[in-house]
């Protein structure tokens, strides 16, 4: 299980690639795998976003998000999952953050892939400042689904 | 006693600073903490708190050299 | 949208790559992204299988397939959508089928990317035969997530 | 009228051939192509059938050219 804060772009699809690699062979019993990538889009609340600084709480964050990931892998009985956050500037286009599970059987990957990425999304302290065309603003409400 | 208190976010710009840190005696719970650094006001209610970086309320008990923080509703994740 | 049946091994994570490299721009207004990857075990029913031959119905499993994608897009306003399934000798470890799809924001993804990988394993015309240690065997049941 | 019929996986084994070409004249549905091609038997239980590659129930109809398929139950995609 390997949680990682990310200070700059990172490419999800070569850190799987990467972190499978590594895998110990016992892990490699998974027969599935599932995956999200969220990504920064340019617009949100119907204006044109030109880049985002995303704020954090160093310490607590990871914390959160090694409980949230722990809680999921007993639950679920996971055999990996890696979590994978963007933190500072970010522009659009680029990866926000990954979540990645691996899984005996697809029903289990599913459901704790899901979870853990509404669990992030709710409880991780996480901060978004918006710059637009009339200038900043913070974004104070999640999304849902 | 010494408390460390931490504001993020629209917070921390609200209070125009990131954190303080509190040497009063008389200070139980984060409820006391916040009264402390805001004047005696009460908690506003979509405050979240946090004591030693995990989420608390505000009648969570605070101890000397613990960390309290305070910060906005949280937006992590992806849209 | 694009649907592959594969004869030889494939690294899901570079073609999710190479896929993404070339997407039109007006595609790319993707907030998230959900993949689902499964991948061929070595223990299935309590038996150590060496190897497995997936047969396939040339022409009714790409029809099929491209109906199930179809529908999926026009039922959760799917950007785009990739689903790539191995045919052939296929050895454990390798990947099986990888179905992946882009959407504004994680609900439709997540949901759309279940209901495609259900609707295959349980319309595509696949017909696994394992070997295992005392000879051949058709698996003639899905498993239920 | 000329009617192609497929077999695959474990039905392919168990008939001990690939495909059928029929040219009778009294074929007017899926279950009479089976009759056809299995001693006047009729279509077991958990066969799966389909003409010109759609799923199609046993009485379908079969037109001159069709190509009809018979299998057993799917089992794509990953365990």
């Amino acid at each position: 299980m390997t949680v990682i804060l990310c200070q700059s772009s990172f490419s999800p699809y070569a850190e799987l690639e990467a972190y499978q690699q590594l895998m110990a062979d016992d892990v490699k019993r998974y027969g599935a795998t599932t995956i999200f990538v969220g990504t920064m889009r340019d617009l949100n609340l119907g204006d044109e976003v030109t880049h985002m600084n995303l704020e954090h709480y160093p310490g607590m964050t990871e914390r959160q998000l090694g409980q949230i990931v722990s809680e999921a892998q007993a639950r679920w009985d996971l055999l990996d999952a890696l979590v994978i956050h963007r933190v500072g500037e970010i522009t659009p286009g680029e990866s926000i953050v990954l979540v990645a599970v691996w899984t005996l059987h697809r029903g289990a990957a599913f459901e704790a892939c899901r979870h853990i990425i509404e669990a992030l999304k709710h409880t991780a302290p996480f901060w978004k400042k918006e710059t637009i065309k009339d200038g900043e603003r913070w974004v104070e409400s999640n999304t849902e689904g | 006693m010494t408390i460390k208190v931490r504001y993020f976010a629209s917070l921390r710009e609200k209070m125009g600073r990131i954190d303080d840190t509190l040497v009063y005696e008389n200070i139980a719970t984060v409820a006391d903490v916040w009264r402390a650094v805001s004047s005696g006001r009460p908690i506003p209610d979509h405050l979240l708190c946090a004591v030693n970086m995990e989420y608390a309320d505000a009648q969570a008990e605070v101890k000397d050299g613990d960390e309290v923080a305070f910060f906005p509703p949280v937006t992590g994740g992806a849209r």
